[in-house]
Parts: C-alpha cells; structure tokens; sequence
C-alpha cells in the first residue's frame, strides 16, 4: 500500500521535475548571465560547462543514431528501408504514421473532441485527433490525424494517412508477452524476495555455497539457452508443457533466480540492521519486519528486481520462438515473423520494434534512478 | 514498574575468541537513571543490546520486573530502545514512525493511537512535524522523534545507545538536558549508553564504568569522581583527566615519600594514613587538574609547555609529566615557557597500585560497588 | 495416385454460386466421418498474408471442416523441433526441396493412395516436385523462379541477350551517384542458379554420376561469367536486402529477383516489366524454380477427422482456379495448375516469371541438396569479394564432400 | 478479536520465522525452480551428448519414461567428443608456408580461437565504451545528465534480435550501406564489412559492445555515483589532475562493480549467437565461427542432437571454468575463499 | 610563508537563493592558528573549501602569501587539507595516502619521497602502519594518518574541517593537544573549523564566530570569552552557555534599573556607566554560570530545579529564566527545590540589545573585530 502511494508520489515528482528541469535551466542561465555582466564571475567556467554540456550531447546522439534511423524508417511510410541507395538521410521524405498505425491497429477507444477554450474571446482549439485513429484504422480519412483547427480556421491539415487494412497481430501478440512476463515477475520475485532475505540477513547451512553457485551462474543460466534449447525443449515436449505460456514464465523465473537473488541480496546487505531491530524492539513480529521495514526499504533493489525479470519476460526470443505454438506467439517472436524469406518490410519492422519497445523505454526513463540506486554494488566485500 | 537486574551476563563471540561482556551484574531500581560509559569496544552496546533481546548472552540472567527475561524474545520484552543513528523508518512518516510501536505491540484501535502519538508529540514538541518524512528532519529534530517513538509505547524500560553522538555540541548539550526533564517527568527506569564521560556525570543517577567488557565501578557520579576504585575509573571521568605521575614510595620514620624517576616530584606523607603502602612500593600518584594550585611560594617548579583558556579556566600543560595539567582561573595567565610553582592538598590526591590499578585511597565507607568479578 | 471426383471438387468453390456443388460433396463426407480440425503453417510475407486468411477463412465456411492457419517465423527450425516432437501442423507450406530430407528424417510422408486430385491436373514440373522417391509428399501450388525485371523509365526495350543488358548497364551504371546496372542477390546459390548452369553446369543432380558438380569446368565458367558480367554493376553487398532495394528504390536499371519482390515494387511505385532471362553467349540460362508444396507431415499418417480436414483443405486450395488467379493477380506467384496455367489470361509480369519457369529446372530435392547450399553460398560470396571463383568452388566441392561422408 | 488479526497472530507464531537454520527454507524454492528448469536441460543434454540422438530417435517411446532413456537413441561413448575434437585436420599457415598439420578439427578449434578472441577484444572495447559514456554522463560539468542517462539505456529495451538485424543493416557492403556513407562522407573509401574476416569480426565487436553498453553503462554509473566526492576533493588537494584522479581515486573505487559487470558481459560475449547468424553465419566462409553458431551449424541443423549436445557441453565446460575462475579471482561472492 | 587573507569573500548557491557565505573579511598572519566556529550550516566549511579552491567564490578575492588564488585551481594552490572522515584513499596503504600528494606535487624522487614520509610517519608515531590499509586502522589512528598526509607535503597553509568530529569525547581531547602541539612545533599557518567552542577556544590563537554565512567576530579567545560582540558570541562561546534575562531598563537619578517581566530580578548600575541605555529600553541581560555565585544572605531568591554534577563542579539550573545555570563549587550541593540567593559581580555581566544583539558592555580597548558588513 504505502509502497505502491510511494511509488506514485516519486513518479509525480519525477514528472514535475522534468517538467520544470526546462524553467530550473532558464533560471540558471539568467543567474549565471547576469553574474558575468556585472562582472563578478569570469565567462570562462559557464563556457566550459557549455562545452562539456554539448560534447555529452554529441556522444549521446551518436550513440542513439541507430535508434533514430529505425525511427526514421518507420516514419517513411510502408516502402521505408534501412538499406536505402538515396544517401543519408536524416529525416524522412515524406513522414507517414501508417505503419505505426498498422502496428497499433483499431484500439476501441470512443471518440472524443478536446475542445480548448482560449481565453478572452470566443476561440476555441478543437482537437478532433483521436476518434477515427484509433477507432478503426481501416477507416481513417485523410487529414483526420493531427488536424488542428481553430474554429472553422485550419491550423494544420493533419498528417498524411490513409485507410490501413489488416492491421498487424500487435495487441494478440501484446497480450501473450503481457500472459508470459506478468507471471514471470510474480513467480520471480516470491522465488527471489525470501531467498535474497535470507541471503543477506541469515547465517545457515550451505549458505556461502549457494551464494557462490549463483554468482557462478548469474550469466552461463540465460545466456547459454540456445546450447540448452534441445535439451529443455525435448524435456518440455516430453512432459507435454512446451506450448504453455505459464511453463515459460516459470521457465524465464527459473532463469532470473541467481542473477536477481544475489542482486537483491547484496542490496539488501546495504540496509542499515538498526532499522530492523528498531522494529524489533517495537515489537513487530518477523513477518511484519520484512514487510513493513525491509521490503519498502528495498524499494530500488526490487524495481530492479522487477525490471530485470520483466525483461526477461518480454524481450526474450529464442525459447518463446521454439516453444511456443502460434497462437502464443510473444511480442518478439511476432516481431520476427514480419521477417518473410527474403525481405523485411522495414517501416513495418521499425514500427512494431518501437512500439514494443516503447513502454519499456518509459519506464526506464522513471525507474532509471531506482535501477542506479539498485545496481550499486557499494556494499560488494573486497 | 521496571526494576532490572543484570546476573553474571557474559557474551562471547565468534566462538569464545572475543569477551565482548564479562560476567557483569547490575541492580537498577525502578526509575533509575543509569548511564554506561566506557571506551569504544568495552562492551557498552553488547550489554545494552543483550538487554533489549537483541543479542542473547552466552551465560547469566536478565531479569526486568522481577520476570526471567533472558529467553524471551525481543519482541516481547516491553523496552524501547533509542539508536546512535535514530533508526528511523526513512519510508514513514513521523507520525507512522511514532505509531508503529504501537500498531504492533498493542491492541490499541487506529485513533487511540493516534491520540497517543499525539499527545507524546506535543511533550516532544514536535506536532508539526508529524508528516513529515525523517530525511525532511534536521538531526534535532530526528533525535526528538526517535525520543518520541520510544516514550509513545510507555514501556518498562528505556534503553538509549549514544543517542546524542550525532549531534552538534551545543545542540548535545541542550538535547542532554531535554532527557534529563524527560526522565525525570515519566521517571521510567532508563539505561543510557554513551562514551562522553561528562554526558554519563551530568544525567546519570548512577554510572557505570566498563572497561574490556569488564566492570570497574558502579556509584553516584559524584562518588565515581571523587573516589575512583581504580586508575582507570580515576582517568576516564573528569574533563580534562585526571593527571598521573609514576612514583616509587620510600616508607621511613613514620613517612611515606613519593618520588618520581627524575627526583623532579616529591611528596610526603604520614605513614599512618597509609598503611598498605610498602616500602620500593610502584604507585600512581594521581590528582585531578582542579586540584593542582598554583603557590606564590614553595611546592614544585614546574615549567609550563601549552596554555589553553576555555574562557571560564586556563588549561597550563606543565612538564612534570606527559600532558600534566593544571585547570587554573581565568586570571593566572603565565607565558608559555615560564615556570611556575605548584601545590596540592593531600585531601585530593589519589593513590594507585601501579600494576593493578587498584586506588589505595578509595573509601570503603561510600562503596556503592561490584567490583568486576575476576 | 488415386482420381475421384476431381471435376466435382474443382468447381465446388468457384465463386459463390456454386456452392450447392460444394454442399454435395461435404454432404457425403458428412455422413462417412465427424468434422476435424487442422493446423496448417505458412510462412508468408505481410501483404501475403490478407489473402491467405481469407482463403482460410472461405473454406472454414464451406467446409464442415476447421483449418487453423499460422503464419510461422522460422519454418524450417519450428517444423524441425515441432514435427518429431508431435507439436507440428497436418501440413505446411513451403518449396518442394524439403522432400528428400524431411521424408528421410520422417517429418512427411507420401500421401499418394489416398489423394482425389490427380497430379496430371499440375504442369508437369509441379507434379514431379511433389514427389519424391515415388511418394507424393504434398501437392503444388504455385511456382517460383527468378526473372529479369527492368525499369521502364531507364530501359527503353527488355534485352533478350546478356549483351545487349551489359551494355544498357554500363550506360547507366554509375555507384557515386546513385545509380547502378544492377541488383542481383549474388551470394545465394539459387539466384545464381540461372547462370552456374547456363553452360551445362550443375550445383547437385542425384541423376548424374558425378552427383556433385560445384567444381565441374561448366560450373565454374557460369559462376565466372556471371562475375565478369553482372558484379561490377551492381552494389557491394552481396546479400539479398541491399540488392533487392537498389532496384526498388528506382536507382538500378535490371533486377533478377523473384514474384514475391512484385508487392514491394509496387509499393514503392516503380514502373517495371518483367521478362525471362536474356541469354548469354553460348550458353542459356537456367534458373531453379521452386514448387510451393502443401506438404503432408508425419501426423498424416494416422486417418482421423483432422487428417481428413487437412487433406480437403489441401486439395481444395491447390484445385481452386479462383484462388491460383487471384494468388497470380495479386501476389505475382506462377499457377502450376494447368487450366490456369494455360488459360493465358494471366498478368504481364506473371507471365514474365511463367515464361522463366519454363527456361529453368526443379530445385533438388534430395537431403544431399542441403549440404551443398552453404558452401556454395560462401564460395559466391568469395567470388563476388574478387576471389578466385575455382578455388572458391573446389574448396566449397570439398567440404560438401566432407559434409556428405 | 477479527478472525483476520487471529490469522496475522497465527502467523506470528509460525516458529522458523524466527530460526537462523531453518533460513534454508527460503532459499530452496528458488534453488529448485532453478535446478529443474537449468540444470536438468544440462544434465539431460549431457546425456543425450553419449548418445547419437536425432529427432528420428529421440522423440520415439512413449510417456515421461522415455525422456529417460532418451527415446530410442543408442549410446555411442566418447564418440561425439572425440569427433568434434579430433576429426580432421587443422594446418598452421604462416605466411602461406604450411607450418604443421595437427590430427585435431581444424573447425572446432578455428571456431573455439576465434571466440576466446571474440571474447578478449569485444570486453575490451565495451569496457572502454562504457566507462568513456558513464564519465561522461556523470560529469560535473554536463548538464541534463540524468536525461541523457535515461535516453542512452535505451537499446536495452529494443529485442536483440531486432537491433542486430539493424545493425546487419548498417555494416552492409553496399556504397550505401550506413557504416559506409560515413567512412566515404569522411573521405575514406568503403569497406567490404561482412565479406572481409577481420572486418567482420570488427562488426561483430561493434555491434556488441553497443548492445551491451548500457546494462554496463547503469552499473558503471551506479558505482561512480558511490565514489565519494571527498576523495577526489582530497586528492585535487593534493596536486592531482584530471587523469591522476581518474587512476588514483575513480577507478579503484569502481573497480569492483566494473569487474562484476565485465564477468557478466564476458560470459554474454562467449555466448553471442545472433550477431555472427544474423551478419553473415560466422563467415565469411566460416572464418568468424563462434562456438555457439559452429555448434548450431554443426549439429542442429542437421539435426544430429548427440553431436550438438557435445558441443554445447564443451562449450558449457569452459564458460564454467572461466567464470569460476573470475568469481574466485575477483571475490565476487562474499566467503567466497572458505565456499 | 603563508599569509591569507579574504577580502569580501561571498559564495551563493543555488542561483543566489542561498547566501552560505556573506562578505567576509579576514587577514591571517603567517604561522598563525585560527579556528572557525558557528553553528551548523553558517558557512563555515564553505569558507575553508573556498580557501582550498573546492568552490570558487561568487565575489571578493583571496591572497594566500601575497597572491591572488581566486582563481588558481586548487591543485595549484599549496594547501593540505584535513576532512571530517579522513578522506583517506582506500585502496592504498598508508604510506602511499602520505606519499600521493608528493608524487602529485612535488619532482621528490622515490626514495626522497619516502624518507620524507617515514620521518612524517615517526613524528606522528604510526610507522609500523605504513603498509596497512586505512580500513584496517582504527579512528585515532586513522586521524593521524590524515594528518600525515597533510604534513608530509610541508603546505603553506593548513585547513581542517572538523577532524576531530568523528572520534569519542576522549580520544578527542588527546588529538586536540597533539594537532596544538604540531602547530607549534610546525609553525605553520593553520585554519581549523569546528562546530565545538571548546575546541575552538582552546586550540586557536585566534577565534573567528560565524552565523548565516556572517562574521560575528573576531579575538582571541579569551578577548571573545570575555567581551562578546553581541549575544549571539556570548551565548555561542562558553559552556554552559552564557544565561541570559530578558530585562527593561529604567534610567532615573542617575542610576539604571533593570527589571524581568516578573519583577523577580532587579538589578541596579550606575548610570554614568552605561551612557548608551535609555529609559524603557529592552536589553538582555547575560551573566555567564561562573559568574553567578551563590550567596548566604542578600541576591536573589531562585530555586535548585536540577543539580548537575560534573565532578569538578556542580551545575544548578535555577528557575530565574529557562536553563538558567550557576556552575558553583563540587561542594555546594543544595537538593532540588532548594533555595538559593545568587548574587552577580558587576564587572562579569554583559548588556546586548535585545532586538540587533548588540553588546552594550562591548570594550572597544581591545577590540580586534571586523563587525560583520551590513
Ligand atoms: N557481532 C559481533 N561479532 C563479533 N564481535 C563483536 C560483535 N559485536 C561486538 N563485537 C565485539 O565486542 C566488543 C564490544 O563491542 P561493543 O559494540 O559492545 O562496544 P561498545 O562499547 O559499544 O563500543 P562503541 O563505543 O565503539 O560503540 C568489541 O570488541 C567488538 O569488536
Ligand atoms: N553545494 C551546495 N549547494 C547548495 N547549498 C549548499 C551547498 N553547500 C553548502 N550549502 C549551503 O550553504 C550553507 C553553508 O554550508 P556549510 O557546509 O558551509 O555549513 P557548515 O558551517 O560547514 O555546517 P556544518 O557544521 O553542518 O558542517 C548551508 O545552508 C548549506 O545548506
Ligand atoms: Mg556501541
Ligand atoms: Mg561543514
């Protein structure tokens, strides 16, 4: 409960914080301007900072232009490649949302206008976007995207897009790997939370040795699963689970096990103890130490707990594609299926990947603290 | 109620290799005030912790309110315990912080509770902090809502680990004095760990002095000062320590004399007064900074090294010994490297064994002491 | 090969009139077994895919029977695990050179005894691709092969020499802006096919003595001619993405390339013609065709109400004239059965791909045909990087034979 | 009382809750999920690397009984072993003199080289890369710092399979391939990337290291953040520079996480199948084999599993001796010494 | 040499919403020991880490030996800094902590380096730790490393920010003679900030009080003890504090009367003393606890509310005004709830206005202040 209310309340002001980090730059600006007119600090150090600031900025890019040129590929309409014989482009032609919008397909969502009253006089910006695109893909009217209007005065057209017919497999596909990693995460984190416990706070038998056996194996368990395909797979097929969605979560739970535990564990090591003897000195009973001091205080090391596992889940690939049947296809295994023989319908491709990709994307740009608070290793021995 | 009675408590760890407590008895009576002082790793958090269940000793007895403690578990012993870093739930409000004990070691309904907490707050003066989170706090502040938390539950006893190490000095001061008044309205038996000799002086009803997880004296701060059992108790209490100087005793005709290696110091005094000291006997000759006058005339020349004014005194650092001091009024204000004479008052002086330790001086009249059972 | 009722079944589904017809034939069945349900796998691209569904979704309809249809990623390795393993579909569809190895390693089985369609109702080529050491392994549908494809705003006239396309590509080719002679996926065995046995060449032929023929002179002249000829016109990367959208782009005057790269030209707008390859110099070009089969898998074996559905389905699919016309409108893929085949009214570029249909000779089926694809990819690779094409060739003939032992 | 605070009593009562020894208890449940789902496939494919197993063979029988014996596959020894070690030949070629001809698999050896170096040059590189990108996203100068860190996880969102078929995409030999409109934008001329070994395997690298940037950028940037900025207060005190700090304070704090991260992404970089499948199967001509992909072109996908199996196993056997080695080497597990 | 001097130093933080540092000025004479003291956050770490060129000043300039290092980086600048928790380099031995700013600064070579950090290591008495890691000393030892490390380099000048915060109250007084003894041995010019008064007016030749970011004043220790600035110094140097009584003046026939709300204290002063107090004025009126003396007959009546005993002394809190405390002799000891008369001596009190803090009392003979800039 008050983990969850945490959670939202971080989430609020991270989102006011980004929304001010624009106004917070301004202001440092003004100070810093004012400051060297009056002469009081030398250019020099803003200057560096600048540079510093712009420098970062071009590795950034750098680094992200592949990303950007799937966007770009998916932005130039069906026809749109990554092998392109036209140069180097670094926007699209003519962007098109279709493939996204063949992506997403009909999402049945009533229609609705958002009409803005402008202050002070009688205009009104109406937004009329969503009803048509997301209604029914196949029925969308040109200009009926994006069209900005002010009164009967049109601002923006709206984006070129035309009727998409036999929108992709997106949501059957959405579903599968929702059905696949939600359990995986839950199976993950009641096999992970009391063990790493444990782990970090308890003196028992084999304790070291299975500490060491994980470590040992945080990386050889999952990534060794192409070489162990055949086994699992006859295992799974001969115990007539393969095409099960709950097999493969418990399999990718399995996977998750020594990496996650010891993660968390060695998280939880950096707990101060005193907390837990505060409570039990209050007379909490153990249970209630665990859930209302250790786990809410573990909040970093279970988002990235959480998020690991919920990637396991969601972007694995080759034991989804091996196991499952067709109608179980998970969101990877459906993007790899536009891949026909020979060819790949890029914008299609790109479009699919980012729109599988784009939940996750958000949800690091939030957790992205908690997972740099989680992965500190600071309290590592040595 | 909340009497305690500490029996032969010894705690061993890593299997025997450290005496983290050794054989220590204590009887505190019901709203006593007990400070525990000692230097680091004498024991002073092991005995405090064994006492709150924290830690189970390795043989001997806890009783507290005449119950046989010393197998039940933390959670059932009705104590609070007060932290050196607070201990507060960082993800809890004030006001959660204060009702936790509550939420778990009563059947109390969620407003009973919360009259509770509030109640203790305004005693704390914290009611307008009750929603906010700790790391909001400043370290005052903290310290007055971990007070809070442990008074809330009205328990037995109270049991604080340093729980002013933290803080600034002028705000350790106040915060000390702020306890005191506490204690003294709830008068809840309280147990008070802390290494700052003058914090286990000023609050304690009695202190108790360890040393290597052993116990050295137990008595009214006043008596522990004036009558140290042994030279360590002697040095450890008292700001600034007392000052010792190694003697070797030469008894003739009656007279005991005093004389250190150099021949720089020598006392003498009446055979009578004395009669465990043996002739060629090693003794500390101890005699507190306060204690040491300086003569217009006669007493020892000594030359003086460091001059320290703390405002109300001067500190002189005289060379009769290492870091010899004299505490001096404000107005005797001699150079560095001057020399001047020094006096004392037999009645202040203390003697030692220098080996064991063991005060030659001490007066059995006002013993209020188990001696550390050996 | 057993024949019944063949000319009630065909018309059973042409068009929405005569479904009485239909109605008679489930009727008979109805009474003889209960309804089944099927799998069948397709692996077909997103513009393929509509139509399929809507085949499908027709003869669920129709037909007591229920077909499940899957579009799979990776058909190889899912048929490969699946099959053996039990999990698989009652048929699948893919090119015809699977038999050998799938029916020697079990996956399919000859369906022969039991099949209502006579295999004379295919053009010959399909009807032998769909067999294999005497079982019929699944029934044809469409062919596949690769043709000349020119842009009509760059290529005035299609060429019918290797000669005279040269030439028109050294006009045009010119990399630094953009433009380029060609766009052929060179490093991939079958593309090249056309011209490895253009001069009496062969990759594998189980007929010959010498089955391997990688490494024979005749081989090695075609590889090196298409070397000569084609590779400075054409981009640097070898593979099939790079090549395939030169030409798409509107940047190449000649692609060779096959039906299904139809949809992505018109979806980018490109004027092309399709024509049979043009024939070089002492030689004639012979392009692999490939016969999409509707394979039937080990599960076939057993009779039962699936088994049933798969083989109605089946047989309704490649016998339906409407479904091979609208697959050849709409998809560019070559109809194999004979009345379509023949009808002549099929579409210019169909035609085109038709007539290099006719040029070429079945992909091998047999197992041994896959030791030799890798190889040889890997050695035109070399070739293609300016390598040595007979050393190339000897070394990919001497693993293929190391492979074989 | 509610029945509800009857029940949460009950629980406080349950006695383990309160052992030290009995800890045990909430390790296992992971610990035998783990082993059934991991170690059983790698027991079972140890069995089946003894044996000449196939699809054919394999799946016969009936029942759960079967998997045991392994359907009807016969035992064969050492057989897959000692072909996978020993068949054929391998020539030593230097400078085109034939230097000697060992009686081992010339290919399996080829391919085991070819992924230790894989593993040596492309941990190099993503350490590198990694610790340039989390210095300076933690700059003390850089401003938005923790957006630009938020953008530039972003690739580990992206399904690998995706992003490597990308990157196939930008190392393409064509003049407009992405990697080669930027060599020729600079002046260079193109580059023939997948049809050239060593080129390649430069691609192969690249494309690595980008994609695990970012799990070792978060765990790199996570220690920097421990580093306390005392420390390189005392040592600027103390007359250092930028770059003596860097070696003097930065990395000896880091250097832990740094190392755990590198065990991890070494053992991801032994392992990598889809980066050499996807460009171009290890090639050109099998030149560029890693261990994985020669075993699946060995054995799957002619579909001899016992000889797979075998491969796998041996491959199994020395990511295992190399991250024991790293674990015990680099302390990674707490006690590891008395384990 | 080492000359420093500030010159309007200020630093802002946060785009100028926080002032941690406020136009302050002050001129340090070579070989000089100053201590910095105030209450927590008043700017003083933030001052030392300007001189140390870890922040760069918003405005004004600092000179160390006659140049101007505002703007010199601070690796260029030949200072040794000593941090609160050592800051000692983890990964390296002790010798190679002492020996780093060497290699960093100096062209020493590798033996010079070390026979300079094995006479340091001797002059602190821990070179059998030279191969030890910093964890694997303990705090005192820890302590002189950092010193050490400062030594070794032979600096012009000298910074510490509160070294000595982290060690127990005994281990503290110890260290505090040792770093005297070192400046004095060393003579060089030293800066030391403590949030301790006591630390602060024992070790400094000179003290400096700081408060939001502003200089309160500055003397030597016993100038600032006795004649305080304003009531803020007078109550922030000294322990206990300085009592203070909320008073009115009333100035009539030549006399001033000052008189609490209660009409309980009454004190009478000649008013050709005190020109400045006008009738009806409101003054503080402050008596430090030495100064209050506990009388037979006369003074006035309070009652004992607590009595602390320190040893040497007792403290009486008296109910005059809150924590009103009279440190008397260890052998007054009245009970609680007693009454006792106090007296005061004219001499020993001091008069602040009671709104700016201003002392009335405040002797200009021997004023060495820079009143804070406002
Ligand atoms: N869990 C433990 N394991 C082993 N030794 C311990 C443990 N806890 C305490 N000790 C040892 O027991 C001795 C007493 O420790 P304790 O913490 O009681 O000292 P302390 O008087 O509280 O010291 P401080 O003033 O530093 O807090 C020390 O030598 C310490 O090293
Ligand atoms: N980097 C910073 N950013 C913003 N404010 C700061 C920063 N450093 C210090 N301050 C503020 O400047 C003021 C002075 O801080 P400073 O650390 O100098 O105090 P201090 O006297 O050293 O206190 P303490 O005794 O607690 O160490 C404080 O209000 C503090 O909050
Ligand atoms: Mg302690
Ligand atoms: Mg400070």
């Amino acid at each position: 409960m008050s983990l969850l209310d945490g959670i939202g309340r971080k989430l609020k002001e991270d989102a006011q914080n980004a929304a001010e980090a624009p106004i917070d730059a301004a202001r440092d600006a003004r100070y810093t301007v004012g400051a060297i007119r009056r002469g009081e600090t030398s250019p020099v150090e803003p200057l560096k900072t600048l540079g510093a600031t712009v420098g970062a900025l071009v590795l950034v890019s750098l680094l992200l232009f592949p990303i950007y040129w799937i966007l770009i590929a998916g932005l130039s309409g069906t026809g749109g490649s990554i092998y392109s014989s036209g140069g180097l482009r670094l926007f699209p032609e003519s962007p098109s949302f279709v493939p996204f919008l063949w992506v997403v397909g009909d999402l049945i969502v009533p229609a609705y206008d958002i009409t803005v009253n402008v202050p002070l006089t009688d205009l009104a910006v109406v937004f009329s976007t969503p009803q048509l695109a997301f209604l029914d893909v196949s029925a969308i009217q040109q200009g009926t995207v994006g069209r900005l209007a002010l009164g009967s005065f049109e601002l923006f057209p709206g984006f070129a897009v035309g009727p998409v017919e036999n929108p992709s497999g997106f949501k059957a596909f959405f579903a599968n790997s929702l059905t696949v990693a939600i359990p995986t995460v839950i199976i993950a984190m009641a096999l992970i939370i009391p063990a790493s416990y444990a782990l970090s706070r308890r003196e028992f038998i084999f304790r070291r040795k299975i500490l060491f056996v994980y470590v040992l194996l945080t990386q050889v368990g999952g990534g060794l699963g192409i070489a162990l395909l055949i086994g699992l797979y006859t295992v799974y097929v001969q115990l007539g689970i393969n095409d099960s969605k709950l097999a493969l979560s418990v399999y990718y739970a399995a996977t998750a096990v020594p990496f996650n535990t010891w993660l968390l564990k060695t998280y939880m090591d950096g707990i101060p103890v005193s907390y837990e003897e505060a409570a039990v000195v209050d007379g909490a009973p153990p249970w209630r130490v665990v859930t209302e001091v250790i786990l809410p205080l573990s909040a970093a090391g279970l988002a990235t707990v959480f998020i690991f596992t919920f990637l396991t889940g969601w972007t694995e690939f080759v034991v989804a594609q091996t196991l499952l049947g067709t109608d179980n296809y998970t969101l990877p295994v459906g993007l790899y299926s536009l891949v026909s023989e020979y060819s790949i319908p890029w914008a299609r491709f790109s479009a699919f990947a980012l729109t599988f990709a784009a939940p996750i994307m958000l949800v690091y740009l939030f957790a992205q603290r908690y997972i740099e608070g989680g992965l500190s290793f600071s309290g590592m021995e040595g | 109620m909340g009497t305690v009675t500490l029996d032969n408590l010894r705690k061993e760890f890593d299997n025997g290799q450290i005496v983290a407590v050794d054989d220590v008895s204590l009887d505190v009576a019901n709203g006593e005030f007990i400070t525990v002082v000692g230097p680091s790793g004498c024991g002073k958090s092991t005995t405090l912790r064994m006492l709150a269940g924290l830690e189970s000793p390795t043989s001997g007895r806890i009783t507290i309110d005449d119950e046989d403690v010393t197998d039940v578990h933390a959670r059932r012993r009705d104590v609070a315990m007060v932290f050196q870093n607070y201990a507060l739930y960082p993800h809890k409000t004030v006001r959660q912080n204060m009702a936790f004990g509550l939420r778990m070691s009563t059947d109390l309904s969620k407003e009973e509770r919360n009259e509770r907490v509030r109640e203790t707050a305004e005693m704390m003066g914290i009611e307008d902090l009750l929603d906010d989170k700790p790391n909001e706090l400043s370290g005052g502040q903290k310290q007055r809502v971990a007070l809070g938390r442990a008074i809330v539950r009205e328990p037995d006893v109270f049991l604080f680990d340093e729980p002013l190490s933290n803080l600034d000095a002028k705000l350790r001061t106040t915060m000390r004095t702020e306890i005191q008044r506490l204690q003294n309205d709830l008068a809840t038996t309280s147990i008070y760990v802390t290494h700052d000799q003058e914090e286990a002086m000023t609050m304690g009803d009695r202190i108790v002095i360890l040393k290597d997880g052993e116990l050295q004296q137990v008595g009214k701060p006043k008596d522990v000062y004036e009558n140290p059992a042994n030279a360590f108790v002697g040095g450890f209490v008292g700001s600034p320590s007392m000052n010792f100087i190694e003697v070797r005793a030469t008894v003739s005709e009656g007279t005991v004399t005093l004389e250190d290696d150099s021949g720089r110091f020598v006392y003498t005094l009446d055979a009578a007064d004395y009669p465990d000291i043996e002739d060629g006997d090693h003794l500390s000759f101890g005699i507190r900074p306060e204690d040491v006058f300086v003569a217009d005339t006669g007493g020892i020349d000594t030359v003086v090294e460091v001059i320290e004014p703390i405002g109300s005194d001067n500190y002189l650092y005289l060379d009769l010994a290492t870091d010899f001091i004299a505490r001096v009024d404000s107005d005797i204000e001699p150079e560095t490297d001057d020399t001047v004479a020094i006096t004392f008052d037999e009645a202040d002086i203390h003697l030692f064994d220098a080996e064991s330790g063991e005060s030659l001086t001490f007066d059995d009249g006002e013993r209020e002491v188990f001696a550390a059972a050996q | 090969v057993g024949v019944q009722e063949q000319s009630t079944e065909q018309p059973a589904n042409d068009g929405s009139g005569s479904s009485e017809s239909s109605g008679d034939s489930t009727a008979d069945q109805e009474d003889s077994a209960p309804a089944g349900t099927a799998k069948a796998w397709y692996a077909l691209s997103d513009t393929e895919l509509p139509i399929r569904e809507a085949n499908i979704e027709a003869f669920n309809e129709a037909s007591k029977h229920t077909i499940e249809g899957a579009d799979i990623a990776d058909m190889r390795k899912k048929t490969t695990s699946a099959i053996p393993a039990g999990q698989g579909p009652k048929t699948f569809e893919w090119a015809h050179d699977l038999a050998g190895g799938y029916l020697d390693r079990g996956f399919i089985v000859g369906k022969g005894d039991s099949l209502t369609v006579d295999l004379d109702a295919f053009t010959g080529t399909a009807a032998e691709a769909a067999q294999f050491d005497g079982n019929v392994v699944g029934l044809p549908h469409s062919a596949e092969t690769v043709a000349l494809v020119y842009n009509k705003d760059i290529v005035d006239e299609a060429p019918s020499t290797v000669a005279e396309m040269t030439a028109t590509m050294e006009e045009y080719h010119d990399p630094d802006n953009n433009q380029y002679g060609l766009g052929m996926p060179f490093a991939d065995a079958y593309f090249l096919s056309a011209w490895a046995h253009a001069f009496g060449g062969y990759y594998f032929d189980s007929t010959k003595e010498d089955q391997l023929g990688v490494d024979n002179a005749e081989t090695i002249e075609g590889v090196q001619f298409a070397v000569d000829n084609f590779v400075p016109y054409m981009p640097n990367d070898p593979a099939y993405e790079p090549q395939a959208s030169v030409f798409a782009e509107g940047n190449a005057a000649f692609a060779i390339n096959g039906p299904w790269y139809l949809n992505t030209l018109n979806d980018k707008g490109v004027d092309y013609g399709v024509v049979e390859l043009p024939t070089p110099e002492g030689g004639s070009p012979q392009p692999y065709t490939g016969i999409t089969l509707w394979y039937f898998t080990k599960s076939m074996e057993e009779d039962g109400p699936a088994t049933a559905a798969a083989q109605e389905f089946v047989e309704w699919f490649v016998t339906n004239e409407e479904i091979q016309q609208e697959a050849a409108q709409e998809t560019g893929s070559i109809p194999v059965l004979q009345s379509v085949a023949e009808s002549g009214d099929l579409p210019a570029d169909v035609q085109g791909f038709a007539d290099a249909v006719a040029q070429g000779y079945p992909m091998p089926a047999d197992p041994k045909m896959n030791q030799v694809w890798t190889p040889v990819k890997d050695a035109l690779t070399k070739s293609f990087n300016g390598n040595d094409v007979e050393q190339a060739m000897q070394t990919a003939a001497e693993e293929i034979r190391g492979n074989w032992d | 009382m509610s029945t509800a605070s009857r029940f949460a009593r009950r629980i406080e009562e349950v006695p383990f809750l309160d052992k030290q020894d009995t800890s045990l208890l909430f390790v296992l449940p992971g610990l035998f999920v783990f082993s059934a789902f991991m170690l059983f496939p790698v027991v079972y494919l140890i069995g089946i690397s003894f044996t000449d197993a196939a699809p054919g063979n394999l799946f016969a029988g009936e029942g759960a009984l079967s998997v045991l014996t392994f359907g009807e596959a016969t035992f064969v020894g050492l057989q897959n072993y000692t072909e996978v070690l020993f068949e054929g030949t391998f020539t030593v070629v230097l400078f085109g003199e034939t230097l000697l001809t060992l009686p081992i698999n010339g290919r399996f050896w080829n391919s085991f080289g070819v992924t230790w170096l894989f593993v040596a040059t492309s941990v190099t590189l993503k350490i590198a890369l990694s610790l340039g990108i989390a210095l300076v996203v933690t700059g003390d100068r850089v401003r938005g710092k923790r957006f630009m860190r938020s953008l530039i996880i972003l690739p580990m969102g992206l399904p690998a399979i995706f992003t490597i078929t990308v990157w196939r995409g930008i190392f393409s030999s064509a003049q407009f391939g992405l990697a080669n409109q930027i060599l020729s934008s600079l002046g260079l001329g193109t580059v023939s990337w997948l049809s050239e070994r060593w080129m390649a395997f430069l691609a192969y690298n690249v494309t690595e290291a980008w994609l695990a940037y970012p799990f070792m950028v978060i765990i790199t940037v996570s220690a920097l953040q421990d580093v306390p900025a005392e420390l390189h207060e005392a040592a600027m005190v103390d007359g250092a520079g930028y770059f003596s700090r860097f070696f003097h304070v930065t990395l000896p704090s880091i250097k832990k996480p740094v190392l755990f991260a590198t065990i991890l992404t070494s053992a991801a970089s032994f392992q990598q199948f889809l980066i050499p499948y996807v460009f171009n199967e290890g090639g050109p001509a099998r030149a560029n084999e890693l261990i994985v992909v020669y075993g699946y072109r060995e054995a799957l996908a002619f579909s001899e599993y016992g000889r797979g199996a075998a491969i796998s196993i041996i491959a199994l056997l020395f990511i295992g001796a190399f991250m024991w080695l790293n674990v015990k080497r680099g302390k990674l597990a707490d006690g590891v010494s008395d384990a």
